[in-house]
């Protein structure tokens, strides 16, 4: 699914958060989206997940106007997002997580009587397996460890199916070993699912993303392939820090 | 200080028949004033260190059972001690009467309690925007941690806090006494309505309690006047008004 | 899977302690029995609400007092049938529970508890001023119960206390069944979700609007079972069942029986009910002792009666 | 040494000593006043010594004892105490017992209050309900039960009128009863013919202030609207209430309120000064009772004129009696209307017993010597209506006065004897 931003802007009181920021993702594309902190990267996800309402602006997608839908009706158009702090089910068991999401893909949540459906119980088997979650799984979710949290971030949203996947900042606190694997995981993604990742680690930015975004106080400075975007003079005015 | 405590309409009881004591045994309603908000603030004080400091974690359903046995346990106290006979004092002699004042008469009293509810919003309203406790206490609420790292030592400022809030529901039960009847079931109806007040104007903004207790105020008086028999409900359906366009009060954040 | 069966087995040995209860308890015992009975179902609805979905009410007694309202009009227009008596509280109710869940619920926390208290004094004022259909203050009284189909030829009548605790036990039993199998089903299990991180849940697709809607209205409609079985139990409905103490009073239920279990509500109603009704006729200062009771429930029953059982 | 154990014995009577203590007690008794015959000083007619040898008679008081009524439950109790306390607790050869269940406030208690007093503690009769609702609502059951019943309180009008009972009688008043007399009085004898009504809008404010319209404007009076309807209870402002009243329009107001009330709307009242603006402040009674009197003191409405079934100052022997063996036994609390009613309450029951020598079984029997009690009573003459199975009873009209005494109170001055509900 492509998604097609056009003159984004959001205010937080007299504060622009965002001003008139375009972003094209075309279906399968894989963008990374950089800038320092505060750059309002986050805001941007909120808004083309439907949490904030942009003050002016479209968000399209798939060549649907999205503009004025609800989070979950964005979602049942095939975007996904995780988190940049890991939100969880925290009471529920692992597996119960995973079933959650798979529900939401099937759209399977008015069922009014207890059912044992064992296509989702394989599935959900199966997505542990892949997220190296199996042995936790009747753990509660909000036991787990940092990194495996992380790992039922992302398995999380990927269980809901998404066509279209924000990503935010999915490597952050891991280990080396741990990055790896991640980044192998969503390496691992059909090619057809369009990637939005937001990271600092910039080793996992340039093994995933094909092409950049750079955000700088709310405006968009730079768009390219990794090698333009690190010859920009303006990215490394602010980025790279060379001043 | 995110509380939920519904033993605060107690404290205004306690408050209004410590007034009720004191101006029996000494027929001074001024000393009644000093007397019973100093009083109520030691047992806030002493209630926050007993029970409510180990609830804070359990979150608000804890609370409201707490502060319910205490509503009971107060209402059952105070009448086993005074009886459940509905008392009344007078205003002190110097406010008895009534002033007339553009057309209309108003009790002096009235206007005296009307004095004491803007010195008192004002003196607040200037601690909690000026003063260093103000901005500790809005930290805790927000960031407990953050607010230990400062080296804020917040369980002490929440044992004070709690005592001034008691302190200050006893003060208007003081205030009250001469105005309405003390009997032993006026806990209730005022809590309620303290905390339609509190919600109407958002949560931890005493700027948001202040706006709130005067449309609250002015709502019932109009209601009162047009409607009689429904002015309460109208009150409630006035905060769902509020709520239902702005769900987290006047003033509230987030 | 042992706490499992540990329930399991509880609650049939009370199912069976209550079931034969009219066999050998004194008549005012079965009285409070059925007072509790009602009481607890009463309270599983709201738990459906607060422990399952997480929607901490204070205004549950507004549904309680409309179910009890509805069957009390209905019962003394002549309508003489249980299930159309029984069903009439729980439909007036869930329709009384759309327009407020849907205002409500656009709040959280305790703006929520403060909205749906709003609506409930609301209709609390409206029951108390509505005379030509109220009543007023007096309420609706002599609401005569209903004949059950049938039993005539067994000899009995609902009139009798013993059939008519059997009955509310049996409606509890099913409410209580029904409900398990609610917070067990993908739609209890979507409702934890939106409990535990409503964000994530829309961001996964669900339209967690309507399922907190959805649930309030089920809880709304139980509600207004209970209060019907209330008003053929005592004969009445008045304006006291909607007021905001006894939105309390179940609410309190609920936490010291312990919230998420269904189970706990069930103690819980029983204990407040027969703290309430028994030491308010047995002891003389019963607040004092019910309010100490509370406070050492928080103090040393953090999770509710339940919280007993599942340490074990 | 046989005085002292008379005295001992009737002291633990009137504690109401169980049977168990008593028969000890009776027994002991037995072997002092052989002791003391031996002495040669037998004492005659001790009432100690010949205890009853029926079966107890349990009376099941539903009072309130918490909430909003509970000083009304209090004084009831305490009557009927008295009076019980006075035939050392026993008439017709059985020891009367009160057996008490708190009425609260809300009916759900008060049904459950019955229950338990009927059920559980198998009591052969009932009195009590402050709270009209709670009468009205526990009437089915009762009647059902064929319980004999006493109310003490609740005026509703229903109750001798539509919901009568054969099982139940009202020894206080109905609402129509208090009021009714006034409407006369203020139209004919005061010449007062421009009234507003004041009062607080539940089924009592409403019977009563209806039963005054109704004499009043066949006096040739007229209500002056709009109405100052109260809601109840009020514990917000009374501010605008108070300032509702039509001073410039009006020659009085009639107004029924009671208890807290009645205290925030005199004390407001008094410091708006609005009540002396009007010629006439009138009302129930139960507007200017001594417990609201006594909670307002220097607020009280001077010279207020209302109607009641009793005053403290009626000068009669047996109240000025009531009056002081009252306040004696109850540790100075004064004597008040409700105590009045618990009193001639305890006496029908006594009376009644006495008639029917203790045998209560045929209940309709037990009925029929209830309803021919008639006494003089602290409020004058007390006899049942046949057609109401409610009291007959003098209205009294009573002036707001400062007494040197007695502080503020109610001066009797005039009264409409043998006034009856008019139910059929």
């Amino acid at each position: 699914m492509d998604l097609s931003i056009r003159g984004l802007t959001v205010r937080f009181g007299a504060v622009a958060a965002l001003s008139g920021v375009d972003l094209e993702v075309p279906a399968g594309g894989r963008r990374a989206l950089i800038g320092p902190n505060g750059a309002g990267k986050t805001t941007l996800f909120d808004v083309i997940a439907g949490e904030q309402r942009p003050a002016a602006g479209t968000v399209a997608l798939g060549g649907r106007d999205a503009t004025a839908l609800p989070p979950w009706q964005r979602a049942r158009l095939g975007l996904g997002r995780t988190f940049q702090r890991s939100t969880l089910f925290a009471q529920l068991t692992v597996a119960e997580n995973l079933a959650l999401a798979v529900r939401a893909r099937c759209r399977a949540g008015w069922r009014f009587w207890p059912v044992r459906d064992r296509e989702l119980e394989r599935e959900v088997a199966d997505r542990l397996e892949t997220a190296h979650l199996s042995g936790a799984a009747r753990r509660r979710a909000g036991s787990l460890g940092h990194g495996e949290q992380r790992r039922l971030e992302i398995e999380l949203a990927l269980a809901a199916g998404p066509t279209a996947l924000l990503l935010d900042e999915p490597m952050a606190g891991l280990s080396g070993a741990e990055r790896t694997s991640a980044v192998e995981r969503l390496r691992a993604l059909p090619r057809e699912v369009t990637l939005v990742i937001v990271e600092h680690d910039l080793d996992a930015v340039f093994a995933l993303a094909e092409r950049i975004s750079v955000l700088d106080h709310g405006v968009k400075i730079a768009d390219g392939t990794p090698a333009e975007v690190r010859a920009d003079p303006r990215v490394q005015e602010v980025y790279l820090g060379t001043a | 200080m995110d509380v939920l405590n519904l033993a605060h309409g107690s404290f205004y009881m306690i408050g209004a028949y410590t007034a009720y004591s004191v101006v029996l045994a000494t027929h001074s309603f001024w000393l009644a004033l000093l007397i019973a908000p100093l009083l109520l603030a030691l047992v806030g004080g002493l209630l926050e260190l007993v029970f409510f400091r180990r609830l804070y974690r359990h979150g608000h359903l804890a609370q409201v059972l707490l502060t319910f046995g205490f509503t009971l346990v107060f209402v059952d106290l105070i009448r086993s001690g005074y009886g459940p006979t509905t008392r009344s004092i007078a205003p002190p002699p110097s406010l008895g009467g009534a002033v007339h004042f553009l057309g209309a008469t108003f009790s002096s009293y009235s206007l005296f309690v009307l004095g004491v509810a803007v010195v008192v919003g004002a003196l607040l309203l200037a601690a909690w925007r000026r003063l260093r406790v103000g901005a500790v206490l809005r930290a805790g609420v927000a960031d407990k941690e953050m607010a230990g790292l400062l080296g804020i030592d917040l369980a002490r400022v929440f044992t004070l806090t709690f005592a001034f809030g008691a302190g200050l529901a006893g003060l208007a039960g003081v205030i009250a006494a001469p105005e309405f009847a003390i009997f032993p079931a006026m806990d209730a109806s005022v809590l309620i309505l303290a905390l339609v007040v509190v919600v109407l104007g958002g949560l931890g903004s005493i700027e948001g309690a202040i706006v709130g207790a005067a449309v609250i105020g002015l709502g019932y008086v109009i209601g009162t006047t047009l409607f009689p028999q429904v002015a309460l409900v109208l009150i409630f359906g006035l905060m769902a008004a509020v709520l239902v366009v702005r769900p987290t009060g006047l003033f509230g954040r987030r | 899977m042992t706490v499992g069966r540990g329930r399991t087995l509880l609650l049939l040995a009370l199912l069976v302690a209550l079931a034969s209860l009219p066999l050998w308890a004194p008549r005012f015992w079965i009285y409070i029995g059925t007072q509790a009975l009602i009481f607890a179902i009463f309270a599983m609805s709201l738990d459906l609400l607060l422990g399952y979905a997480g929607l901490a009410s204070f205004g549950h007694a507004a549904f309680y007092g409309v179910g009890a309202y509805a069957c009390g009009l209905l019962a003394l227009r002549h309508v003489d049938a249980l299930i159309p008596l029984l069903l009439i509280g729980a439909l007036a109710s869930a329709a009384v529970a759309v327009p407020i869940g849907a205002l409500s619920l656009r709040a959280t926390g305790i703006y929520f508890l403060m909205l749906t208290l709003a609506f409930a004094q609301i209709l609390w004022g409206l029951a108390v001023n509505w005379t030509s259909l109220t009543r007023g203050t007096d309420g609706l009284i002599g609401v005569p119960r209903p004949a059950l189909p049938g039993a005539g030829a067994l000899g009995f009548t609902l009139n009798e206390r013993g059939p008519f605790f059997i009955l509310c036990l049996a409606v509890a039993v099913l409410v209580f069944l029904l409900l398990e199998a609610l917070t067990r089903s993908p739609f209890g299990r979507t409702l934890e979700g939106i409990r535990e991180n409503e964000r994530r849940m829309r961001a996964l697709g669900f339209p967690t609007f309507r399922y907190r809607l959805a649930v309030f209205v089920v809880g709304g409609a139980i509600a207004g079972l209970a209060g019907s079985l209330a008003a053929m139990s005592n004969g009445f409905a008045t304006p006291d069942l909607l007021y905001w103490t006894v939105s309390g009073l179940v609410l309190v239920a609920v936490v010291v029986g312990g919230s998420r279990s269904l189970v706990g509500p069930v103690l819980g109603a029983f204990l407040v009910l027969i703290a309430q009704l028994g030491l308010s006729t047995f002891v003389d200062r019963w607040e004092l002792v019910l309010g100490a009771l509370f406070i050492a429930f928080v103090l040393f029953l953090p999770r509710g009666l339940v919280g007993l059982v599942r340490r074990a | 040494m046989a005085d002292q154990l008379e005295r001992y014995l009737k002291s633990k009577l009137s504690d109401g000593v169980d049977r168990r203590d008593f028969l000890k007690l009776g027994l002991t008794a037995t072997g002092m006043a052989a002791v003391a015959a031996c002495g040669g000083n037998p004492t005659s007619g001790s009432s100690g010594s010949s205890g009853p040898t029926g079966p107890e008679f349990k009376v099941g008081a539903v009072l309130p004892e918490s909430g909003v009524y509970a000083e009304l439950g209090k004084s009831i109790t305490n009557g009927m105490q008295m009076y019980f306390d006075s035939v050392a607790n026993q008439a017709g050869n059985r020891k009367i017992t009160m057996v008490s269940a708190d009425e609260q406030t809300a009916l759900a208690s008060a049904v459950a209050a019955t229950k338990k007093v009927v059920e559980q503690d198998s009591v052969d009769m009932v009195a009590g309900y402050v709270s009209s609702p709670n009468a009205a609502g526990n009437r089915d059951y009762l009647d059902g039960q064929k319980m004999p019943t006493l109310i003490a309180n609740a005026g509703v009008n229903s109750l001798s009128r539509a919901a009568k009972s054969p099982f139940i009688y009202r020894t206080s008043f109905s609402n129509w009863q208090p009021s009714h007399p006034m409407g006369t009085y203020v139209a004919e004898k005061l010449g007062k013919k421009k009234i507003q009504l004041v009062y607080a809008k539940y089924g009592a404010g409403l019977e009563s202030v209806a039963a005054f319209k109704e004499t009043f404007t066949a006096a040739g009076g007229t209500i002056v609207g709009p109405d100052v309807a109260t809601p109840f209870p009020n514990n917000g402002d009374q501010t605008p209430f108070v300032q509702a009243i039509n001073t410039g329009e009006i020659d009085g107001i009639y107004c029924f309120m009671s208890g807290t009330d009645a205290v925030s709307f005199l004390k407001k009242a008094a410091e708006l000064g609005t009540l002396k603006k009007v010629d006439l402040v009138s009302g129930s009674g139960f507007f200017v009772e001594q417990d609201v009197l006594a909670a307002i003191t220097d607020a009280a409405p001077l010279g207020a004129l209302t109607g009641l079934h009793w005053a403290l100052t009626l000068d009669t022997k047996e109240n000025q009696d009531f009056v002081s063996k009252y306040s004696k036994k109850f540790a100075g609390r004064q004597a008040d209307v409700f105590a009045v009613q618990g009193f001639d309450t305890a006496r029908v029951i006594v009376d009644a017993l006495n008639a029917v020598k203790g045998k209560t079984d045929d209940k309709l029997n037990f009925m029929k010597a209830i309803s021919h009690v008639a006494f003089q009573s602290p409020r004058g003459d007390f006899k049942f209506d046949p057609n109401t199975n409610n009291v007959v009873q003098t209205i009294y009209i009573r002036k707001v006065v400062h007494n040197s005494k007695l502080g503020w109170t109610n001066q009797v001055i005039d009264h409409y004897p043998g006034v009856a509900d008019p139910g059929k």
